[in-house]
């Protein structure tokens, strides 16, 4: 097992590589950064020299070349707009994600299984069916709307939670946490909640899928016919084979809420890294974005890793016998 | 008392020559002084220097007021006004064109400097008001001697996240672009209006986000607001919009240059070099439908590049071009196009005042004169890459919008009427690269001359050149759009300054 | 031909769909959709797409039923740019099930097929394929979308680029949306490969790409079918969010989602058609194609029947 | 008082082609401390009683008329959680599939002690010593070390054994075992018979026990009930059943019971058959299909399979340095010859390695060493698709498991069709389709079959159609894993002559793996003994069966069940 993930760590190396590549050859699409970092009277010539200054006049190898040499010693660059080191920005703003992240992939999960589980087991009730009705609703509006309708019901016809950021937070270390105030568990309801909804659909239309197939199996008949209680039956053992789809795609999701919640962070001006990577897009900041990038590309691969860790440990067929397989 | 407030954005940085764009310079005038400052007509009055002299076209005097303290309680002096000088025009400066009038400054006594220009200058005064002077003692201290850049020999500049300014509040908490916290600075020399003693500055987003936070309470002031949101803030109890003209007028250019345009199904020539064709793009576009449908009624239709709050506006060559679709056809036909020609048209979506729906209508309405617009509408960042002259001008038909940086005349007609010249850095913002010898030669007139009278004629002769010539299509001045608590008063800049010392609360 | 027809009426497939009221409903909606949307030209009202056509003075115009403000002409009222909604919708959804059929099929190819390559034949392979994809989620659809903008824009000559627009956009919808499917489908064939059935195929040497498809493909498609139609409402709603970064269709001529990205403006100011009527178009397609997933997974198992 | 009792059972599957009538008009009963024996054609209905008992009938099957009594008490319409109460406690049920029985993702221990615990008094500790108990009755090696294991790490017959543990790990007072031992070796079939038996004195508990095997029915049961076609033809003492059948149909069965004594030529055809059509028919091989274009080009002349040194080592701990890699020896140094022609027989210990010999040939597990010559050709050293597609088309394999070596997705005639397309042995797809439904009546399935999917079939009938898939190719050599073990005995001895007439007639070659010895004796003309992964012994049929050199072949031998030892009443 520690081999597998050693060499996982290795091959995380050259992916982070391949990002930072493509990333340097992306952004020569992405924009001019020069014109969002001066005022409009800044003359042309001056325009020129930081943008000599600032190396973007290389070839993207070239550029590319620089930026993986000074990351390996940790350097990240400083921010066009703030001016700031990346890597401070991103360890700020890191915080607020994980802990939003957290709670929607909590939330999902806690609702999309259950819920799943209950319309494979009724899957003809009218319950069952409104539930499986209703939550295509959340997935068949653009997250903005959902955010903004939300914002106008609970932040302003209602007033009982906060529109916008993340309320008052505690510092711990160099952690910082909503989750210890009360206006900061209120404010993270909404965004969490908007975000969970993709997922809780998805994870509970998974569940349910897949359970539907495994209930029908022997294995399943067996543990009925040792008079097994329904909950174990139903949990212990004919959920616990619907998790590979559902590990893959949950661990997917997390990721890519970590990586870009930049919709349900703007709406709700969550102070996120989603949010410092949208407006690092639009202010064409480089060294935030390539460094970023990066970052999420470790990400995905410590995520994908612990996926497939959990894989192993959820099937133990998948686990060794691979030298057995021939031609 | 705390304020809470919201904008769009987040200032670039504490350090107050990082960026040379108004909201920034604007929030750091809290902090930060400038000898001079505008108050809330955009009238010139004095700051940290009490007044100043002329006696010669090159040379200036300026006394300087005493008894003023920074934040971490040094006294300001002349030295400190000649080392801000000296820091705003570091490498990494984006103020190195303000400071830069100044040829050199010398300290006479503690308190009266003499600065000499290069050339004369009419509008030095308010080049200078937003040059904030720093302290030399709390610089050296911290060892911020340059400006902040985001080159990387400057890792950790101080004054990035740091101020130590005169002005009347203080910043005690700094998380860029998440929250800013000010406080009132008790050792202010001046006595203002302002009842406020906290500040707490939320940059938000999305506007809808930033309207709901209004409503809800949570914020005192927010802006800009969506035009079309005034409705709601008039219904909503508690709040009401803010609105005013700002300084900025939006207007279109035309590609005059090219002999075939790079985005027409028009081969081999260029129909914009001619001004029938012009013109009749002027009279197609209904102004006042803009204006109704799509500002909600708050716009200003505009005949020329500048508004009626800049310097050297002239309301009688202002007055916009007549909405006649017929003349329009008429003089397609006259030129050769009677069943009209198709174009593309390069327009932001994120940086102006409903600026995408503004290209659309325009291009719905040419499109009834049989003009046929492909709209390629991007975010700035996009945007301006392509059509600026880092980008080759790439554009056959754009929109844009200009503020006067020091709410002069003469910087509009540098930057978007004079031909390009790349050496002399004139022009760059003529994108179109439209050309008349004349309007040039008037805009190094106007640069030099002083007296208000000769120069007010000059500049007229300009506007009505272009005007005639139909170099540009100016649309509106775009309204200022706030969202305020009832009670508050803020008054509202046209240059969409926010200055807290003129915000009072309610008891 | 005439008696594959006949199968396919006689198959379980045909049996269980015209037993199933709800499936046949859906159908019915999906195919109203997507027909209303192919002949929009012929049956709406106006052509909202036509610049000529369209007046600025018509904006924002209320649903006709609306007692002050409403115009027959416009029966569902009008935009910010007097566009009828109706007819935006109609002619909208065109671009709009375009694309999201379009990238959600490309993504599921591509996805399915390397999943299961990727599960089936392990190693190296798996370990390439699976690197990639790392590679690939770590872009947002939003970059990948001006990466390939901008590398099409510079390919092809400049009077190609409107009509590249759309499949710029299918293309970088499909790319970012892979992995899902890839990851799903390696994680179930890891485990479908070990059973019998897939050994004895082996045994009787059937190639693996005969077997992966014939085989082990029937046996991982429910979650694929899962995750595929919830995506179909996912790739409308990101062509609109790509559009409004300047990769997409042009302004002029909205989408669906495009449309809800508008009306999403005027919703504080009490115009809430202009986002309520596409939305609940894109609900009731995304509604009827999900009904119809459900459907197709529980009767391509036979043990569901 | 009787235990269980069920009256006028009908079970029906309705489905849109028609309702299909698994169970009829049948009536049992079982005392307390009896074994009832359940045999019976192959898709009578048998394992359907079973599961409507328990109350665990597959939808769409359902009960369409009749009552079950457990004690006297109704059970059929109890509710769903008053059935679950009885399930496992009072009545214990064995499933005819060990290999999907068991949840693939928990480990044996965790199965047993959640049973255990669930129906007894137990704590945790003393649940998981009960559990390692219970492995130790049923056989299982080593069972302290086992118990933690996963299913998928133990062989076929170690698995029926778990699923046993399971059964009876509650005491229930009833329990029905269907084909319980038809994965076992005899000494371990010997040993849960024992069991059984015990239980059955001991604590007085009721059995119903569904099996082919005509010796375990002599060995173990005092009534026989047999079945026909969703019917109970026949009711009586075990002794009368056997030695004086009443029903033709039970006559006819009893007389195809494979001889352990003697060598036959050909298997004693069932003659009772209702309708005609099915079965019976012997085929003309030479000018049927399956004779047709046997000529594979080669005139090799050798043993056509010639194994050598063969060893198999499953990777039980991975580490990322070799040397603290475990291994697992299932197949050690074995050697052995078969000439063309010849039927060579394995037989030996559950999980002694047979089915990974037999894995190995066929190329689905690479050896850790040795070859494996066929025809000449070392198939280890083969290295392209295309060469050993011309070896695959001339062997194939009938899988030990019915239950999953069928794609649940795929109709039985697109199943049975595939190597006949995928080697282009018919020229249109409407021969294709004639010629499968011609195998699938040979293998006594009837036409009709071809239209199904694998679940809606018996074991046995699964099976068979596994047998015709492996046909399907024309194959010159052929690996049968426990071809039969699922089968009744008419059926199987139609399917062994079937095989028997391929092999005189055309020379098929097979490797045929059993734990039935008669039908080993039967069979094979060479029989290889295993344990251990090791080759103990290699002979000629009769002499082995005559004269076993090795222990433990003599030990098999002993402990083969006979017809003639009647349980004694
Ligand atoms: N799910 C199902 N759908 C349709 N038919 C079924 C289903 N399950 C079983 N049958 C049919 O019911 C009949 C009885 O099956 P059952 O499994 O009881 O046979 P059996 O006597 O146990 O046979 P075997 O000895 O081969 O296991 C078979 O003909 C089978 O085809
Ligand atoms: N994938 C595997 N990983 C680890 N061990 C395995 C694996 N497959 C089989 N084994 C072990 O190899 C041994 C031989 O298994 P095999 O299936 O060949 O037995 P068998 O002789 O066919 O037994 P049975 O008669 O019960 O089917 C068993 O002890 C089994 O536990
Ligand atoms: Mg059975
Ligand atoms: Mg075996
Ligand atoms: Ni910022």
């Amino acid at each position: 097992m520690i081999s597998f993930i050693v060499k996982r760590l290795l091959q995380s190396v050259l992916v982070m590589l391949t990002v930072a590549f493509v990333a340097f050859a992306l952004f020569n699409y992405v924009g001019d950064p020069i014109s969002n970092m001066v005022g409009q009277d800044t003359t042309f010539a001056e325009r020129e020299q930081l943008r000599e200054q600032l190396g973007l006049n290389d070839p993207f190898i070239v550029q590319f070349g620089r930026f993986v040499g000074k990351a390996v010693q940790g350097d990240f660059g400083l921010s066009y707009h703030h001016k700031q080191p990346v890597s401070d920005l991103i360890a700020e703003r890191m915080p607020a994600t994980l802990e939003l992240s957290f709670i929607s992939a909590l939330m999902s999960l806690l609702l999309g299984i259950p819920l799943g589980v209950y319309t494979a087991l009724h899957r003809d009730s009218i319950i069952s069916k409104l539930i499986m009705t209703g939550s295509l609703i959340g997935v068949s509006l653009p997250t903005f709307l959902i955010g903004i309708l939300m914002i106008l019901l609970f932040g302003v016809v209602w007033r009982v939670l906060p529109t916008f950021g993340r309320g008052d937070v505690v510092h711990l270390g160099w952690w910082s946490t909503g989750l210890l105030t009360e206006s900061g568990l209120k404010s993270i309801i909404m965004p969490a909640f908007t975000l969970a909804l993709f997922q809780m659909t998805l994870i509970m239309r998974l569940v349910r899928a897949e359970m539907l197939e495994i209930l029908r199996t022997d294995f399943i008949k067996f543990a009925r016919a040792r008079g097994l209680p329904k909950r174990s039956v139903n949990y212990r053992h004919a959920l616990k084979n619907t998790l590979v789809p559902v590990i893959t795609i949950t661990g997917l999701q997390i990721g890519s809420i970590i990586a870009f919640a930049i919709i349900t962070e703007s709406v709700f001006q969550w102070p996120g890294m989603g949010l410092l990577f949208i407006q690092a897009i639009s202010d064409v900041d480089i060294p935030i974005m390539a460094a970023y990038l990066v970052m999420i590309a470790l990400f995905f691969v410590v995520i994908n890793l612990i996926v497939d860790v959990l894989y192993f440990l959820v099937d133990p067929r998948l686990r060794v016998d691979r030298v057995s397989s021939g031609r | 008392q705390t304020f809470k407030y919201a904008f769009q954005g987040d200032m670039g940085s504490l350090d107050p020559y990082s960026l040379n764009e108004t909201f920034t310079l604007g929030f750091q005038g809290n902090f930060y002084e400038a000898l001079t400052a505008y108050d809330e007509n955009l009238k010139l009055i004095p700051a940290l220097a009490t007044s100043w002299e002329n006696p010669e076209p090159n040379k200036w005097i300026f006394h300087l007021r005493e008894g003023v303290k920074f934040h971490n309680g040094n006294d300001f002096t002349a030295d400190d006004v000649i080392f801000s000088w000296e820091r705003a025009q570091t490498d990494g400066s984006d103020l190195r064109g303000r400071a830069g009038q100044i040829a050199s400054m010398t300290k006479v006594d503690d308190y009266t400097i003499e600065a000499t220009t290069g050339q004369p200058n009419a509008v030095l005064m308010q080049d200078l008001t937003f040059l904030y002077i720093m302290d030399k003692e709390w610089s050296e201290e911290h060892d911020t001697l340059e400006a902040t850049s985001p080159s990387d020999t400057n890792t950790n500049n101080y004054a990035n996240l740091n101020e130590n300014g005169t002005g009347p509040f203080m910043v005690v908490e700094r998380q860029p672009d998440v929250k800013t916290k000010l406080v009132r600075f008790d050792g202010y020399w001046k006595d203002i209006k302002s009842n406020v003693k906290e500040v707490e500055f939320t940059p938000i987003t999305q506007a809808s986000t930033r309207v709901a936070a209004l409503i809800s309470g949570e914020m005192d002031l927010v802006y800009p607001v969506a035009v079309q949101d005034w409705k709601r803030l008039d219904e909503a109890e508690g709040v009401a919009p803010l609105t005013g003209p700002e300084a900025r007028t939006i207007f279109l250019g035309m590609d005059q240059e090219r002999d075939e345009l790079l985005y027409s199904n028009i081969k081999g020539k260029n129909p914009f070099k001619d001004q029938k064709v012009r013109a009749a793009f002027a009279h197609a576009i209904n102004l006042d439908a803009i204006k109704k449908k799509i500002m909600r009624g708050s716009s200003t239709p505009a005949g020329i590049l500048i508004a009626p709050q800049i310097n050297g506006f002239n309301a009688e060559i202002a007055k916009p071009y007549s909405y006649d679709p017929k003349l329009s056809k008429k003089l397609l036909e006259e030129a050769g196009y009677p069943d009209g020609f198709e174009v593309g048209m390069d327009c932001p979506n994120d940086r102006y005042v409903n600026d995408e729906k503004v290209c659309q209508a325009v291009a719905s309405m040419l499109a009834k004169v049989g003009v046929k617009v492909d709209l390629n509408a991007q975010p700035k960042s996009k945007y301006f890459a392509k059509i600026l002259a880092t980008g080759g001008f790439d554009t056959s038909f754009y929109l844009l919008g200009w503020t006067p940086g020091s709410i002069d005349a003469h910087n509009a007609i540098l930057n978007l009427m004079h031909s390009v010249d790349k050496d002399a850095q004139k022009g760059m913002f003529n994108l179109g690269h439209y050309s008349n010898a004349r309007v040039d030669e008037l805009t190094d007139e106007i640069g030099k001359e002083t007296d208000p009278a000769t120069r007010q004629a000059m500049i007229d002769e300009a506007f009505q050149i272009v005007k005639d010539e139909v170099g540009y299509l100016p649309l509106h001045q775009q309204p200022l759009s706030w969202g305020v608590r009832e009670g508050v008063t803020v008054p509202q800049r046209a240059d969409n300054v926010l200055d807290f010392r003129n915000v009072v609360l309610p008891e | 031909m005439k008696q594959a027809l006949k199968r396919f009426f006689d198959g379980d497939l045909w049996y269980s769909f015209s037993h199933s009221p709800i499936v046949i409903l859906s159908a019915v909606v999906t195919l109203l959709i997507i027909l209303a949307a192919i002949f929009a030209p012929w049956i709406a009202p106006h052509n909202p797409f036509d610049l000529a056509a369209i007046d600025i003075m018509d904006s924002n115009l209320p649903p006709a039923w609306n007692e002050f403000d409403g115009d027959i002409r416009f029966l569902l009222g009008t935009d910010d740019q007097g566009r009828d909604i109706l007819s935006t919708i109609l002619y909208g959804a065109r671009i709009s099930l375009l694309v999201g059929f379009a990238s959600v099929a490309f993504s599921v190819v591509l996805g399915v097929g390397l999943g299961l390559v990727s599960g089936y034949v392990g190693g190296r392979t798996d370990t390439f394929i699976m690197r990639i994809a790392d590679v690939q989620l770590s872009f947002p659809a939003i970059l990948i979308a001006l990466l390939i903008d901008g590398v099409a824009r510079g390919i092809f000559p400049r009077e190609l680029h409107d009509e590249l627009a759309v499949y710029v956009l299918i293309f970088a919808i499909g790319i970012s949306g892979w992995v899902q499917y890839a990851r799903t489908v390696r994680g179930a064939t890891m485990v479908e490969k070990g059973k019998e059935y897939v050994q004895a195929a082996r045994v009787i040497g059937i190639r693996p790409g005969t077997i992966l498809f014939r085989h082990i493909l029937p046996n991982v498609t429910g979650p694929v079918l899962v995750i595929g139609t919830i995506h179909l409402a996912l790739a409308i709603i990101t062509e609109a969010t790509l559009s409004f970064l300047g990769v997409g269709v042009p302004p002029t001529t909205p989408s669906l989602g495009t449309l809800i990205r508008i009306g999403n403006d005027y919703l504080f100011s009490g115009e809430w058609w202009i986002t309520i009527f596409p939305g609940v178009a894109l609900i009731l397609l995304v509604l009827a194609v999900n009904l119809l997933g459900d459907w197709l997974r529980d009767a391509l198992n036979p043990k569901l029947r | 008082m009787t235990l269980l009792e069920v009256k006028d059972l009908r079970i029906e599957f309705p489905s849109r082609r028609g309702t299909m009538v698994a169970v009829d008009k049948v009536n049992l009963h079982v005392n307390p401390g009896e074994v009832l024996g359940v045999v019976g054609e192959s898709g009578a209905g048998k394992s359907t009683i079973g599961n409507a008992v328990i109350g665990l009938l597959e939808p769409p099957g359902r009960m369409a008329a009749g009552e079950v009594y457990l004690q006297g008490e109704r059970i059929d319409n109890l509710s769903d959680n008053a059935k679950r109460k009885l399930r496992g406690k009072r009545i214990g049920m064995i499933f005819q599939d060990p290999l999907t029985s068991l949840d693939p993702l928990q480990t044996i221990e965790k199965q047993l002690v959640e049973t255990i615990l669930l129906h007894l008094d137990l704590n945790e500790n003393e649940a998981q010593q009960r559990a390692v108990d219970l492995l130790r009755q049923v056989g299982i090696p080593d069972p302290d070390h086992r118990v933690k294991q996963y299913p998928h790490q133990f062989s076929g017959g170690m698995r029926q054994r778990v699923v046993i543990a399971l059964a009876l790990c509650a005491e229930p007072e009833v329990i029905i075992a269907d084909e319980p031992t038809t994965a076992l070796d005899v000494s371990i079939q010997a040993q849960i018979l024992e069991l059984i038996k015990k239980l059955c004195i001991e604590k007085n508990v009721g059995m119903m026990i569904i099996t082919h095997d005509m010796g375990v029915i002599a060995d173990v049961t005092d009534r026989v009930a047999v079945m026909y076609r969703g019917n109970l033809v026949e009711e009586g003492p075990t002794a009368k059943i056997l030695g004086d059948p009443d029903h033709p149909y039970t006559q006819s069965l009893i007389s195809a019971v494979p001889r352990p004594d003697k060598r036959l030529d050909r298997f004693p055809l069932v003659e009772y058959i209702e309708s005609a059509g099915d079965a019976k028919k012997s085929l003309d091989v030479a000018n049927h299909w399956l004779g047709q274009a046997r000529d594979f080009g080669d005139h090799y002349t050798g043993p056509l399979i010639h194994v050598e040194n063969l060893y198999m080592r499953f990777l039980t701990k991975n580490s990322m340095f070799k040397s603290k890699r475990e291994y697992f020896d299932a197949v050690k140094d074995a050697n052995f010859e078969i000439n063309s022609g010849e039927i060579f027989g394995l037989v030996g210990e559950s999980g002694s390695g047979k089915s990974t010999i037999a894995r190995m040939i066929s190329g689905l597990y690479t050896p850790a060493e040795g070859s494996i010559y066929f025809a000449g050709t070392d198939l280890t050293q083969i290295t392209t698709e295309k060469k050993r597609d011309y070896f695959r088309r001339q062997m194939q394999m009938i899988f030990q498991d019915p239950f999953s070596s069928l794609n649940p997705r795929k109709k039985v005639l697109d199943i049975v069709a595939e190597p006949i397309r995928f080697h282009g042995l018919a020229s249109s797809r409407a021969e294709t389709e004639t010629i499968v439904r011609d195998l699938l009546d040979h293998v006594g399935l009837g036409d009709k079959a071809a239209l199904k999917y694998p679940h809606e079939f018996s074991g046995g009938q699964r099976q068979r159609i596994s047998i015709a898939r492996a046909l399907a190719t024309r194959p010159r050599f052929l690996i049968c894993d426990e071809p039969t073990s699922a089968l009744d005995v008419s059926i199987q001895a139609q399917i062994l002559n079937l095989l028997k007439d391929l092999q005189a007639e055309l020379g098929l070659t097979m490797l045929f793996i059993s734990h039935d010895l008669p039908v080993i004796r039967q069979m094979c003309d060479k029989v290889g003994v295993m344990r251990h992964g090791q080759l103990l012994e290699v002979a000629d049929t009769e002499q082995l069966f005559e004269n076993p050199q090795h222990e433990y072949s003599q030990h098999l031998l002993e402990l083969m069940p006979k017809l003639s030892n009647v349980k004694a009443a």
